[in-house]
C-alpha cells in the first residue's frame, strides 16, 4: 500500500546483456600468481583467537561444573585424579573431542579462568581403540601446550599417545617432547568417589566397544609405529 | 513495554480493526511495531485465512506447531506476512492433543501442503483434505512406526539409548546437569 | 600365471597418488570440500579428485555428521565402490555423536556401520586438517594398514548385524520400493482397470 | 530460430500439457549422491530426457534441531541452530538472538547492533560467493567458480579473526556479540577485502554473468510468476525475481538496516537467468552496504547488554512469552519462531528457512517439463539448501 520506502533498482542496472567476446578477456588471469597454499610446504596459521583445543590449569580449576553445565554436546566430565599418589581435591574437567563442538562456551563461562583454548587444532588418527584414545583427554597446563606449539609450530595436538590401564585407571600422556604424564582416575561426577572400589563407576570405553577382531589386527602394527615415533 | 509501543503503531491498530471487521469470530491485538497476533477459534481457521489473504496477507511463512500438554492442546501459529502492509502476524489456533484434527487450508496457501506435512510428521496434527499427510516426509519408516515426534511427551534419550545401543556415561548423577 | 603380489609396491604409490572421492556430501562438512577442490587449497595437487560415480572412487569422505537416512545410502554407495577403498571421517560426529549425542536422528559410532580409516578431530575441520588427513591416509595406504576394505569383507556379519539391527530386515528392498505408491500415476491406473 | 526454451515457455504460458501421459515413462533417482543436489534428493519421472512428474524426498540432513533446542540451555542452542544453514550460519544465530532479545526485552547496544549487521553482510557475500561458485560449476563455467570460492577464503580469515570460527562461527548471541572487533586492522581489513571484492566484480560479469552462453542456458527455464510465486511462498530473491519488490531488511527493518541505502532489484521475467541477474546485482549491494558501515565505524559502547543474568549461563532464565524474527537471507526469508515458558530451555523453537517452499513444492512444479540436463541449473539459480528444509 504505502510506507515501505523501497528503493528499485532500475532494470537496466540490474539485467546484463551477453556476450561472445567478453569471457575472453578472463584469459589475463593466466599471468597471474595462483592463490594456492602448497599445502605440505607452504602453511598458513590460524588466526589469534582460533577457538582449537582446550588447555586447563591444573591449580585454578575449582571443579565447579559451570563447563560441564553449558556444554552444548555434553562432552565434559568431571573427573578426580589422582597425582603422584595424592588426590587432587576437585574434580577436572575431561574433554571429548568425538563431541566437542569447539563452542568454547565452556572457557567463557569458567569462573576461576582455568579452562582456556588455544590455536592449535590438528588431530589426525587412525580409527583404532588405541589411537581414538587421543579423542578423550583431560586438558594440559596452557604453558606446557604453548611450548610444545612453539617448538613445532605445526598446529598439532600436543600428546602422542596415551595409554589407558583399564584394570590400574592408570593413564600415561606421552607429549610430543618426549616428556610423559601420568596420573590415575579415580571416578567421574562432581561428588567424590568413595574410597574403596566403586562398581558404579562406567568407564566411557563401552561407549566405543568395538569389534575383537579389529584390535587383534591392529595391534602390531601400532606398537611398531609407536616405536618409530619414540 | 508492549503497551509503550502499540500506542506508536497506529496503522497496526487499523489493519487488525478492518480484518476483524470482516472476521468477527477472531481476537486481534498489536504485540508491537509490526507484529500483529490473532487469535482464531479451530474450525474457523480457514475462513479466517481466506480473509486475510483478500486483505493482504500474502505470504504464509510456516505452520509452528506447540504442543502444550497441561493443558491438553496443541497450539498451531500460523505465520503471515503482508508485504503490501509490511507486517507480520501470527494466527494462532488450538486443537485438542488427542485428537489433532484442524482442516487445511492448502486450497488458500498452496504451499501450506509441505508445512501441513511437517507438522503432521512431528506433532501428529492431521489436516484435513490434504493429500500428502501420509507421503514419505523426512523421518524414516522405522521411525514414523517407532513413534518419533517432537511432542513434549516424547522421551527422546530413552528412544536414543533403545535404538542406538548406547551406554551414556552420564546416567549416574543425572541431576547434576542442566541437560 | 603371474604373481601380481611383486607388483604390490607399484599398485600401493598408484593407489596413494590417485585417490577418487565419492562426491556425496554427507553432513555439513561438505561446505569445506568446495574451497579444497579448488585453487586455494587444491587437494588435485595430491591426485585427489571429487568424482560423481561411486564405481570409480577410492575415497569417501564423511563429512560429518550421519543420519541414518544417509546411512542407508552410504552403505550402499561404499559397496558400490570398488576394492580398495578407503573412508576418512571428519570431525567429531562420526565418533561419538558430536554435538547430536542425544538426538534420535545421528549416527553415534559409524565404525558399527562401516569400517573407518582415519579421523579429524574438529568441529568443522579445517580445510588443512583435512589436507593433514589425506596424507595421513596416503601414508596409511603405502604402508598397506588402510585396510578398512579388507576388515568389512571379513566381519561382514558383524556389520550387517548392525546395519539390520538398526534399520531393521530387508532395509535395501524397502527403501527401494517406498516411492512406489506416490510415483504412480493414479489416473493412469483408473484407466487399466 | 525459436530456442526450446521459449517453445517450452510459451507452452507453460497457454497453459498446455507438454507431454502425454500415456507414454512409457521411467524413474530416476537423482541423488542424494550427486553432485549436483548437497544430500537431497528428487524422485524424477522422465520421458526421455524430459520431466513428467517430480517429487522431492528431503529429511537426509535431518538431525531434530527444534527438539534437541527444547535440551539445553538458551546461549548454548546458538551452537546448535546455526548448522541449520552451512553456507551462511550467521543467520540462524541472528533470528534466534533478536526472537530472544525480543522475549527479554533487552535493548542491544548500538555496538553489538553494528556487529551483528555486519557480521550478516559478510555472511551474505560470502554466501553468494559461495553460489556464484555452485553456479559456474553447474554451467560449466568451472573459472569463475575457482574464483568465488578462492575470494570467499578472505571473507573467511575475516570470520576467523573475528569470531574464532571458520565456517561456524557461534558468534552473535542473544544480548549482544560474544567477542569485540580484533581492533582496527581488522576494520582495515574488511575494507580492503571488500574493495577487492568488487574490483573482482567485473570479471565476474565478463566471465560468467554476461557470458553468451551462461545467458542461453539460464534462460526461459525454471519459469515463475508473480501468482504462483506469491502462493507457494517463494521469498528472497527468487520471489524478486518474478516482480514483487519484497525484501525484509524494507519491509520489516531489523538491525542498522533503516540507517543504510541500498537498492532492491525487481526484474519480471522470473526465470533462472532473471534469478541469476538478481543475486549479481544482490551482490554488489552489499558489498555497497559494507562499504557504508565501514564508513559508519563502530559506534563505541559495550558490545553485550550488560545484564548481571549474563553472568550465570546455564542457569539464565528467559521470562514466559514468544517472538518472531525474520531477516534476509540469500536464500530468502529467513524466520525462527521461540516460545518460552520461563525456564532455562527454550520450550519451542521453529525455524523457517526458505527452501521449505523452493525445495519442496517449487521445484516440483518448475522441473515438470524441464530438460535432466537443465535440473541442477534449476535446482541452482533457486538456491536450494537442503538442511533448512530438514532441519
Amino acid at each position: 500500500m504505502e510506507e515501505i520506502t523501497f528503493k528499485v533498482a532500475p532494470e537496466s542496472k540490474v539485467k546484463k546483456k551477453p556476450s561472445f567476446l567478453k569471457p575472453w578477456l578472463s584469459l589475463k588471469y593466466l599471468f597471474k600468481k595462483p592463490v594456492t597454499i602448497k599445502i605440505p610446504y607452504e602453511s598458513i596459521e590460524p588466526a589469534e583467537g582460533y577457538r582449537g583445543f582446550h588447555t586447563l590449569d591444573w591449580n585454578k580449576c575449582v571443579g565447579c561444573n559451570f563447563c560441564g553445565q553449558i556444554c552444548p554436546a555434553r562432552a565434559i566430565e568431571m573427573t578426580w585424579i589422582e597425582v603422584d599418589g595424592k588426590m587432587e581435591k576437585r574434580p577436572h574437567p575431561k574433554i571429548d573431542y568425538g563431541r566437542c563442538t569447539f563452542c568454547q562456551f565452556c572457557v567463557e563461562v569458567c569462573p576461576p579462568g582455568a579452562l582456556g583454548f588455544v590455536e592449535s587444532y590438528m588431530l589426525t588418527t587412525e580409527w583404532n581403540e588405541e589411537e581414538l584414545q587421543l579423542f578423550d583427554w583431560v586438558p594440559i597446563h596452557p604453558d606446557k601446550f604453548k611450548e610444545i606449539q612453539e617448538t613445532y609450530r605445526d598446529w598439532r595436538f600436543p600428546v602422542e599417545k596415551i595409554k589407558f590401564d583399564k584394570e590400574t585407571k592408570e593413564v600415561t600422556y606421552y607429549l610430543r617432547n618426549g616428556e610423559e604424564f601420568k596420573f590415575k582416575i579415580l571416578g567421574y561426577g562432581i561428588r567424590p568417589p568413595k574410597p574403596p572400589a566403586k562398581p558404579t563407576v562406567k568407564a566411557e570405553e563401552k561407549a566405543q566397544a568395538k569389534p575383537e577382531e579389529k584390535t587383534q589386527t591392529k595391534k602390531p602394527e601400532l606398537d611398531a609405529e609407536s616405536e618409530k615415533a619414540d | 513495554m508492549a503497551e509503550e509501543v502499540k500506542a506508536t503503531w497506529p496503522k497496526g491498530e487499523e489493519i487488525v480493526s478492518a480484518l476483524l471487521e470482516k472476521a468477527p469470530y477472531a481476537e486481534g491485538s498489536v504485540r508491537r511495531e509490526r507484529r500483529l497476533e490473532f487469535k482464531v477459534p479451530a474450525d474457523r481457521i480457514v475462513d479466517f485465512l481466506r480473509t486475510a489473504k483478500a486483505s493482504g496477507f500474502e505470504l504464509l511463512l510456516q505452520i509452528t506447531a506447540v504442543d502444550w500438554p497441561n493443558e491438553g492442546e496443541i497450539e498451531l501459529v500460523y505465520q503471515l506476512f503482508s508485504i503490501s502492509h509490511g507486517t507480520h502476524a501470527m494466527a494462532k489456533t488450538r486443537v485438542p492433543r488427542d485428537d489433532a484434527r484442524i482442516s487445511s487450508v492448502m486450497d488458500i496457501y498452496p504451499v501450506a501442503e509441505t508445512y501441513e506435512r511437517d507438522a503432521h510428521e512431528f506433532y501428529k496434527v492431521v489436516f484435513e483434505g490434504n493429500p500428502k499427510l501420509e507421503m514419505p516426509w523426512i523421518l524414516e519408516d522405522e521411525d514414523r512406526e517407532a513413534g518419533v515426534s517432537h511432542r513434549k511427551d516424547f522421551d527422546m534419550l530413552g528412544y536414543v539409548k533403545k535404538k542406538y545401543k548406547i551406554l551414556d556415561r552420564f546416567d549416574e548423577d543425572k541431576e547434576n546437569y542442566v541437560i | 600365471m603371474v604373481d601380481w603380489r611383486l607388483f604390490d609396491p607399484l599398485f600401493e604409490y598408484a593407489r596413494k597418488r590417485s585417490m577418487w572421492i565419492v562426491s556425496f556430501c554427507t553432513g555439513c562438512g561438505g561446505i569445506e570440500m568446495p574451497p579444497l577442490a579448488t585453487s586455494r587449497y587444491d587437494f588435485e595437487r595430491f591426485g585427489v579428485m571429487p568424482n560423481p560415480s561411486p564405481r570409480m572412487a577410492d575415497l569417501f569422505l564423511i563429512t560429518g555428521y550421519v543420519t541414518p537416512k544417509t546411512l542407508k545410502r552410504i552403505i550402499i554407495t561404499y559397496e558400490m565402490q570398488p576394492d580398495p577403498k578407503y573412508v576418512l571421517a571428519h570431525g567429531s560426529c562420526p565418533l561419538n555423536g558430536g554435538i547430536y549425542w542425544d538426538g534420535y536422528n545421528a549416527i553415534k559410532h559409524l565404525d558399527k556401520y562401516i569400517p573407518v580409516d582415519v579421523a579429524i578431530a574438529g568441529c568443522m575441520p579445517r580445510p588443512e586438517a583435512v589436507m593433514d588427513g589425506i596424507q595421513k591416509m596416503m601414508e596409511l595406504i603405502e604402508t598397506g594398514e588402510a585396510d578398512g576394505w579388507k576388515r568389512y569383507k571379513e566381519n561382514y556379519e558383524w556389520y550387517r548385524k548392525n546395519q539390520d539391527e538398526l534399520f531393521g530386515e530387508g532395509w535395501r528392498e524397502k527403501t527401494a520400493r517406498r516411492w512406489i505408491p506416490w510415483l504412480m500415476d493414479k489416473k493412469k491406473e483408473v484407466k487399466e482397470e | 530460430m525459436v530456442s526450446q526454451q521459449e517453445l517450452i515457455r510459451e507452452a507453460r504460458e497457454n497453459g498446455m500439457e507438454l507431454l502425454p501421459l500415456e507414454k512409457d515413462t521411467y524413474e530416476l533417482f537423482f541423488g542424494p549422491q550427486h553432485m549436483a543436489t548437497e544430500n537431497y534428493s528428487l524422485i524424477l519421472k522422465m520421458d526421455g530426457h524430459r520431466v513428467v512428474k517430480a517429487i522431492a524426498n528431503v529429511g537426509f540432513l535431518h538431525r531434530g534441531f527444534e527438539k534437541l533446542a527444547e535440551y539445553r540451555p538458551w546461549h548454548t542452542n546458538i551452537a546448535l541452530l546455526l548448522r541449520i544453514c552451512v553456507p551462511e550460519p550467521d543467520v540462524p544465530e541472528a533470528i534466534y538472538s533478536m526472537a530472544v532479545d525480543e522475549i527479554m526485552g533487552w535493548e542491544v547496544p548500538d555496538r553489538a547492533q553494528w556487529i551483528r549487521t555486519t557480521v550478516l553482510e559478510m555472511a551474505r557475500v560470502s554466501a553468494y560467493l559461495f553460489w556464484i561458485m555452485g553456479l559456474s560449476f553447474k554451467l560449466g563455467v568451472y573459472t569463475a567458480g575457482q574464483w568465488a570460492a578462492a575470494y570467499r577464503e578472505r571473507l573467511m580469515a575475516l570470520f576467523e579473526q573475528l569470531t574464532g570460527g571458520r565456517v561456524y562461527h557461534i558468534y552473535t548471541i542473544p544480548g549482544g556479540v560474544r567477542r569485540d572487533i580484533p581492533g582496527d586492522r581488522w576494520l582495515r581489513e574488511l575494507k580492503d577485502t571488500v574493495e577487492y571484492i568488487k574490483a573482482k566484480l567485473k570479471d565476474f560479469d565478463n566471465l560468467l554473468f554476461e557470458n553468451y552462453i551462461a545467458h542461453r542456458r539460464l534462460e526461459g527455464i525454471g519459469v515463475m510468476d508473480k501468482k504462483f510465486a506469491l502462493a507457494e511462498g517463494v521469498t528472497g530473491p527468487n520471489l524478486r525475481a518474478t516482480g514483487v519488490a519484497y525484501d525484509v531488511r524494507r519491509a520489516d527493518p531489523y538491525l542498522l538496516y533503516p540507517e543504510l541505502d541500498f537498492e532492491v532489484p525487481v526484474l519480471k521475467e522470473g526465470d533462472a537467468l532473471a534469478r541469476a541477474m538478481i543475486r549479481r546485482f544482490e551482490l554488489e549491494q552489499d558489498l555497497y552496504i559494507l562499504e557504508q558501515l565501514l564508513e559508519m565505524g563502530p559506534p563505541s559502547g559495550p558490545y553485550k547488554v550488560q545484564d548481571p543474568r549474563l553472568k550465570n549461563l546455564p542457569r539464565l532464565k528467559v521470562p514466559a512469552g514468544d517472538a518472531f524474527a525474520h531477516v534476509e537471507a540469500t536464500k530468502g526469508d529467513f524466520g525462527a519462531y521461540v516460545v518460552s515458558d520461563g525456564k532455562n530451555k527454550p520450550y519451542r523453537v521453529q525455524i523457517r528457512g526458505p527452501s521449505i517452499s523452493h525445495g519442496v513444492r517449487v521445484i516440483e512444479q518448475l522441473l515438470v517439463g524441464a530438460r535432466l540436463a537443465d535440473v541442477p541449473v534449476i535446482l541452482m539459480s533457486l538456491d536450494n539448501c537442503p538442511p533448512d528444509i530438514d532441519r
